[in-house]
């Protein structure tokens, strides 16, 4: 019964991509390139909800991974030839040195609170971006340089379509693992860590595996970024990128996988609706209060984020259904 | 010797700077677990009105006055209208919170105008006494005066009263609180009042210090101020005094020798305490 | 679906001006757009019409966001099809945006962002900028304290505008004959900046030469450390004028500027100062605003020598080696590598009453010639 | 004689649930009123409903004769009611003395001769007086909830549960207080140390999916085999 | 007689208070033991040395001749030593029949399944019904178990620990909140097991009336020392539990 519903919501998703692919056609530039961000960013808020949502772990640095993937992409790029070789090379060390880093701050922390992973990663993204501007020769620190895409990646609709096959890649893949044993363990462990383990699970691995997962994940992401971006600098290692992407996954809803990029697809598309709004109107030069009043609604009028609050308004009814059904037995 | 001594003497002033820009926060998040994103909105909110009056007072003891005035009557709105649907759960008060920064921030420069202000201190506490070759900047020994008294008051009343348990208390077990008779829904309303009234005035104190204020400093400085915490013990009073002169003294020391690290010192810390002392250099403990 | 199908009116010339008009510098963005907009009614008496096309400008705020910046670019090329852009208040903005002008074909006019790499590592050649770069700063302020036998430090924050100015600032300053004897970098968001000043106490200099940007400033520490009593001038780029307040510390520093309202003396910024205070109830132009009025003369200016033809090609050529007269005197793009030429303004800080701000009074222009910056396209 | 405390018809929800189908009963003044009951038939959320900690969906509670309904926790509990809960509810990382003090509405010398009082009664709570009581045992940790409740002179105590987890010979200790309190304080115990209640109670209501289905005096209960069996299934 | 669990002069120390001390025991396998003792004894904390949540400060834990003292408590568990908690403690915001599946899982070999859905394991579904069938609990097994009344949530404990078909089994007052009705239930259920499928069980209780009817051998400890060791008849007999544990209560209890 579940199971069918699985796949009918899995058709439904495909539909959905299967529209998006042909998008393009219809659609200008500047609206194809928010698109693009918006897959990008999914994809972003997918791996974060793997942290937040499913395992409950606070990362307050996640921008790391994504600008590791960034800053490979473009390094690559930009001081070897812009082939699809050093592209390819360029995506290899993103995962190997996301893996890595992730892997390191996991084994570092995990073993405490997890509030101590949230300030260790903090302070990782931190110095990720010192490096980042000293190493100007490499970088060009906060300016920031362009790069060139490999030529059959220069077409915006190009990028347009990789990503968006990345997502819906990246998706299914996380939906089916979180959905697996293994997914169910994360669940627990948000739930009660200490249980977990007493039941025979070593959580530690369990926690260093997901965080890993989820760097490489962001790490594709950054990649993506630059490819539709062409451009790089100290930002993507900044504090608001992940503070961005907190809020994305929160807003969608933690822990719905979903969530996350209707998360993104919101952010984004609000934020070009309401600053357009400061040509409408003198009113509105200050339009980010607005921006800020909608996070400020959102707590209220969805505080489980929006996929969250409506899957329980769902479950809800069901439950007391049931109920019903015990007083009656 | 003497330039350890006005090393040291400037990055304690420093580090008492940061304190008062975390206390209000520690206060907060210490006693009760709200991680306030808006703390930085509440600091400059407290600056641009203590700056306001001020320029037109002349006087900077009713600047500060002000300043502490703004705080309580925002710290009321916020617990009101922000924080108190979202009690006991992180997730919503980071988002909450940061829309409510957003607006702080933007209201300021509807308010005050986007350009940035020009601040100094008043005439009694501008420039410095010369002894020997130390150089001492007034305004700055006053700051270690004002922050010392900020804690003391604090710690003291922490120790004293049992609002600092009833309050943590009401973190762990709102319910049974209630019913040992407590209104706890006021109490954390006054607790929340305070430590904006602190953010506010750490805002007013911060404005001549640096001699200008802009609506953007909310947000730079917050996260300062959070490392402090962090570093302190997430939530111990005491904690984040130590954490801020370290930080403080670090920043001197290291822009002096290691010029090229000052950048990267305030994560350094972070990452050495937390790898080495991971509960924070003090234990949490009101 | 590609720009160029985008609507095309033969009679109208579409300009989009990418600029700060939220964030940490929008009033770098205000000062840009309203100098523009004045521009193009100078250049074209009021009519807004060139070579018998009506001049439609489109303003959009990149909220000193790359993202947005390229967005919006895109939506200004493809959607509105302008002819020309103009921007951005932030160099990284403006770098996010260069490659899309040389992809569609449309000349950018940058302004004001600064940095050296915009003409530099990343030029392409429908790149032209009408705002002086980090090494006309440099060797602008070089020519106002520099000299046989002076000694000089330098203070800037730790990230590439700092460093830029420097690296620029030094050898200018030595061909001049003065000695660096510090160099010192602090991070920009610092709250304590005195153990750096020690440090440049320690090296005993003439001057030191400060390159600052944003508005957490030293300027209050440098004072309460006493260097000016302990015999060191202060010197730096006089800001606009709201961190111009900031400095009040300061009366008596030899510095430089981009622009003061006072400064320059040719009647295209006579006619700057009047108009702006008429339409802007008595605010004067400020650093900024020239430059965006600069922007929209060259504009103008090449249109008419083209006879209103938008053809980026065509265009190219007309502008290389264009002189165009400006509020800040006359300016001209360099062939080489598109930088505009231009006046600078050696100045001392004043105190002056009925001013709430040190004013920045002139000790003598910088002519084009004197503040060319090296060419760093390898071209 | 007068009662104290009168639940009529009470209903209450949690959450989407209807726990509480009707509730009734009224607790004498100065007597032990225990409340029986299988598990989840409603003991604890009626202890609740009355602390104000659930809201009476239907109903009316009232207290010396005065509405309670719907009133605000921590103002039932200044009419002089306190609360033992069911899981304890220690302030875990509070020191024992630092729970107990949290408590003291006063600070006067009755209530630091009570506190001495039960400080004899649990001496592990004097031994671990500096230690947070998360660290306690279960044990324990339930001698730390009951002290909290005593340590205030309170009219009414609500009792949920207090033998759980506790040896034999200190169960038999909390019964001689409660003895001991009756003519000072009323008491409402929910238990199911069958062999407790039936000791120290005076009468008994039984509850069951949500209602009052039987009430009496504990002297015919424990006579009543049939009734017992059928609500207690002992035998 | 074989000995499943053994320990050494058990001991473990909090600052300054020994809370267990030089406890040297042998558990014998396939039996019943019982631990008593009066609150703050040590009970729990005995439990959470052989189950790996803590580990000692001095002494040594063997399992089946095997030392196990340095092993965490997920490979103490994995090796067949599984426990029940005193203050209960279970995923308040996964529903019954989740809790108990979680349990089943990590005795299958599947945790660290990426690929199969987990509902691909319908087995782990029939068989956590029929344990929650066996504690009674089965009608809620869709509520969340943060809804769940004190006793119901006593018995989820239980049937998390059955789920994990351990070859020993801790039980740390099963019973304690439970109704009166139940309890023989829970207890028919624990005897099952022991008696089916020969596991061990070691029971800390406060009801003497079970301790007697169930157990094969009593331990008593006494401020963290093992005072007394022998059949139920022989411990309620004994001075020091009759006066120190007991009090008069006991006998009544029984009646
Ligand atoms: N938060 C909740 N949400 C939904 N249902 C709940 C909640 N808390 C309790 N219940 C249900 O309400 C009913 C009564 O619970 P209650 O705790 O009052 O029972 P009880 O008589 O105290 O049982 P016990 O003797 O086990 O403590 C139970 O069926 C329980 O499942
Ligand atoms: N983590 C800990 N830190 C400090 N002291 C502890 C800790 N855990 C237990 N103790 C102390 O060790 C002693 C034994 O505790 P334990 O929980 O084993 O008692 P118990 O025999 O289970 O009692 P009960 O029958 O009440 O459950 C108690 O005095 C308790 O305060
Ligand atoms: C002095 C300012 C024009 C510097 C500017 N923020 C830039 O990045 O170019
Ligand atoms: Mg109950
Ligand atoms: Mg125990």
């Amino acid at each position: 019964m579940i199971l069918r519903n699985m796949t009918k919501s899995n058709l439904i998703y495909l539909g959905i991509a299967a529209l998006l692919l042909f998008l393009p056609m219809i659609i200008t530039g500047s609206t194809k390139f928010m698109i693009t961000q918006i897959f990008v960013f999914a994809i972003f808020a997918m791996s974060y909800d793997l942290l937040l949502g499913y395992t409950g772990i606070i990362s307050f640095g996640h921008a790391m991974f994504f600008g590791i993937g960034a800053y490979s992409t473009a390094i690559f790029m930009d001081h070897f030839d812009s082939s699809l070789i050093a592209l390819f090379i360029a995506i290899l060390v993103a995962v190997l040195f996301a893996a890595l880093v992730s892997f390191i701050v996991g084994m570092l922390t995990l073993r405490l609170k997890t509030h101590f992973y949230a300030m260790l990663t903090l302070a990782f993204a931190g110095l990720f971006l010192v490096a980042a501007e000293k190493m100007r020769w490499l970088t060009r620190g906060n300016d920031g340089f362009t790069i060139k895409a490999p030529e059959i990646l220069r077409d915006s609709t190009t990028i347009y379509i990789i990503s968006l096959i990345s997502l819906v890649l990246i998706f299914f893949g996380l939906r089916r693992l979180t959905n697996s044993p293994f997914g169910r363990v994360l669940v627990a462990i948000r739930e009660n860590e200490h249980r977990t383990e007493s039941l025979g699970y070593n959580v530690l691995h369990y926690k260093v595996l997901v965080t890993v997962i989820s760097g490489v994940v962001a790490s594709l992401a950054g990649v993506l970024y630059i490819l539709s971006l062409r451009f790089v600098n100290t930002g993507v290692f900044g504090t608001d990128l992940t503070i961005d992407v907190l809020l994305m996954t929160i807003i969608g809803g933690v822990g719905t996988l979903v969530g996350p990029i209707i998360g993104a697809a919101l952010i984004e598309l609000a934020h070009d609706w309401i600053s357009g709004l400061a040509n409408v109107h003198w009113i509105f030069e200050r339009w980010l209060i607005l921006y800020g009043i909608v996070y400020i609604l959102m707590v209220i009028f969805f505080p489980l984020g929006i996929v969250g609050t409506i899957r329980e308004k769902f479950s809800g009814r069901k439950k007391s259904k049931n109920n019903a059904k015990q007083k009656a037995s | 010797m003497d330039l350890i001594a006005s090393l040291t003497i400037n990055g304690l002033a420093t580090g008492m700077l940061i304190f008062l820009l975390a206390a209000g926060l520690t206060l907060i998040f210490g006693l009760m677990s709200v991680l306030n994103f808006a703390h930085g909105g509440l600091f400059i909110w407290g600056a641009y009105t203590g700056v306001w009056i001020y320029s037109m007072s002349e006087s900077f003891f009713l600047a500060i006055i002000t300043a502490i005035i703004t705080g309580l009557v925002l710290g009321l709105i916020t617990e009101r209208l922000i924080i108190r649907p979202v009690y006991g759960n992180h997730i919503q008060q980071i988002l909450i919170t940061l829309g409510f920064m957003i607006v702080l921030q933007e209201l300021i420069k509807v308010v005050f105008g986007p350009d940035i202000k020009a601040v100094n201190a008043p005439a009694w506490l501008a420039g410095n006494f010369q002894v020997g070759e130390i150089t001492l900047i007034k305004y700055r020994l006053f700051i270690i005066a004002v922050g010392l008294l900020v804690f003391f008051t604090i710690y003291l009343i922490l120790k004293k009263t049992r609002i600092g348990l009833i309050v943590r208390a009401g973190v762990m077990n709102r319910e049974m609180v209630q019913t040992l008779g407590i209104n706890i829904r006021f109490v954390f309303m006054a607790v929340f009042m305070v430590g904006a009234a602190l953010a506010a005035l750490s805002g007013i104190l911060h404005a001549p210090y640096s001699g200008s204020i802009y609506a953007e400093m909310g947000l730079e400085f917050s996260i300062l101020a959070f490392i402090v915490v962090v570093i302190g013990g997430m939530g111990s009073f005491t904690g984040s005094l130590f954490a801020a002169l370290l930080v403080g003294l670090a920043q001197a020391y290291m822009a002096y020798y290691f010029p090229a690290l000052s950048l990267a010192v305030n994560m350094l810390i972070m990452v050495v305490v937390l790898v080495f002392r991971p509960q924070g250099l003090f234990k949490v403990k009101g | 679906a590609c720009g160029n199908s985008a609507s095309k009116d033969d009679d109208v010339v579409k300009i989009g001006v990418l600029a700060s008009l939220t964030g940490a510098l929008e009033s770098y963005g205000k000062q840009t757009t309203q100098g523009f907009e004045l521009g193009i009614d100078y250049a074209t008496d009021g009519k807004k019409e060139v070579a018998g096309k009506k001049i439609e400008v489109i303003v959009v705020d990149t909220e000193t966001d790359q993202e947005v910046a390229r967005k919006k670019a895109l939506e200004l090329i493809e959607d509105e099809g302008v002819d020309f852009l103009v921007g951005s208040s932030s160099s990284a903005d403006t770098l996010a945006v260069t490659p899309l002008a040389e992809e569609h074909e449309v000349i950018m006019i940058v302004e004001p962002a600064a940095a050296d790499s915009i003409t530099g590592e990343e030029y392409n050649d429908y790149i032209f900028r009408t705002a002086r770069n980090s090494s006309q700063d440099a060797v602008a302020a070089a020519a106002a304290i520099a000299g046989e036998g002076v000694k000089i430090a330098t203070f800037a924050p730790d990230y590439a505008f700092g460093h830029d100015g420097v690296a620029a600032f030094v050898p200018a300053a030595v061909e001049l004959g003065a000695e660096i004897v510090h160099q010192e970098f602090a991070d920009a968001a610092a709250t304590d900046f005195t153990a750096n000043i020690q440090k440049i106490i320690e090296a005993d200099p003439d001057y030191l030469f400060v390159v600052w940007a944003g508005a957490n400033s030293p300027w209050n520490q440098i004072a309460d450390m006493g260097l000016q009593e302990r015999g060191i001038k202060i010197s730096t780029g006089a800001p606009d004028i709201p961190a111009l307040a900031t400095m009040n510390a300061l009366v008596g520093m030899e510095g430089f500027t981009v622009y003061y309202h006072t400064l320059p003396d040719n009647e295209v910024n006579d006619w700057l100062v009047k108009e702006h205070k008429e339409r802007f109830d008595g605010e004067v132009p400020d650093l900024f605003t020239p430059g965006g009025m600069s922007a929209a003369i060259a504009i103008v200016e090449a249109l008419k020598k083209t006879d209103g033809d938008t053809d980026a090609t065509k265009l190219i050529e007309t502008m290389e080696g264009m002189s165009f007269e400006t509020p800040k005197g006359t300016m001209t793009f360099r062939p080489e590598d598109h930088q505009a030429l231009q006046e600078l303004y050696a100045i001392t800080l004043e105190e002056q009453d009925g001013f709430d701000y040190p004013v920045p009074v002139l000790n003598r222009v910088l002519t084009p010639e004197e503040t060319a910056p090296p060419i760093m396209n390898d071209k | 004689m007068s009662s104290l405390l009168k639940l009529s018809q009470v209903e209450a929800h949690i959450g989407q649930f209807h726990i509480l189908h009707d509730i009734s009963f009224e607790v004498p003044k100065g007597e032990v009123t225990v409340l029986l009951g299988r598990n989840g038939a409603g003991k604890t959320t009626t202890l609740r409903t009355i602390m104000g900690l659930n809201p009476v969906y239907r109903g009316s509670i009232t207290y010396n004769g005065e509405q309670i309904t719907n009133l605000k926790p921590h103002l039932i509990a200044n009419k002089g009611i306190g609360y033992v809960p069911e899981d304890q509810g220690v302030f875990e990382d509070l020191t024992v003395g630092e729970n107990l003090r949290v408590a003291m509405k006063r600070e006067d010398e009755s209530t630091t001769e009570r506190l001495e009082w039960i400080l004899e009664l649990f001496p592990d709570l004097k031994k671990f007086w500096k230690k947070p009581s998360g660290q306690l045992s279960g044990g324990q940790k339930q001698m730390l909830a009951i002290a909290r409740a005593y340590v205030n002179e309170n009219d009414l105590l609500l009792i949920d549960e207090p033998s759980k987890g506790l040896a034999p010979i200190v169960v038999e200790k909390v019964m001689e207080t409660i003895l001991q309190m009756k003519e000072k304080t009323t008491i409402v115990l929910v238990e199911q140390n069958f062999m407790m209640a039936s000791k120290i109670g005076d009468q008994f209501y039984i509850i069951d999916d949500g209602q009052t289905v039987h009430n009496g005096l504990m002297g015919e209960l424990r006579e009543d085999k049939a009734l017992m069996k059928k609500y207690l299934g002992v035998s | 007689m074989a000995f499943i669990l053994e320990t050494k002069d058990l001991t473990i120390r909090f600052g300054g208070h020994t809370a267990v001390d030089k406890v040297t025991v042998q558990i014998p396998e396939k039996k019943f033991t019982s631990i008593i003792g009066p609150n703050g004894a040590g009970k729990t904390t005995f439990f959470n040395l052989l189950s790996g949540q803590l580990s000692p400060t001095e002494g040594s834990i063997f399992y089946k001749g095997n030392e196990i003292t340095k092993k965490s408590a997920t490979e103490r568990t994995r090796l067949g030593i599984g426990r029940s908690f005193q203050i209960t403690n279970v995923f308040p915001n996964l529903t019954v029949l989740e809790n108990v599946r979680l349990a089943i899982q990590s005795q299958a070999n599947v945790r660290y399944q990426m690929l199969k859905h987990f509902l691909h394991y319908k087995r782990f579904e029939e068989k956590a019904h029929n344990i929650l069938d066996q504690v009674l609990l089965d009608e809620k097994a869709d509520t969340l178990a943060s809804n769940l009344a004190h006793g119901e949530k006593r018995k989820l404990e239980i049937a998390m620990l059955l789920a994990l078909e351990t070859e020993v089994l801790l039980l740390d007052e099963p019973t304690a909140g439970m109704a009166l009705e139940e309890v023989p239930a829970i207890m028919e259920v624990i005897r099952k097991i022991k008696a089916e499928e020969d596991r061990t069980i070691v029971l800390i209780e406060h009801k003497m009336d079970m301790i007697m009817d169930l157990s094969d051998e009593v331990l008593v400890l006494f401020h963290g020392e093992l005072i007394a060791k022998g059949t139920p008849e022989e411990i309620v007999e004994n001075e020091t539990v009759q006066s120190a544990y007991l009090g008069g209560m006991y006998d009544e209890q029984l009646a």
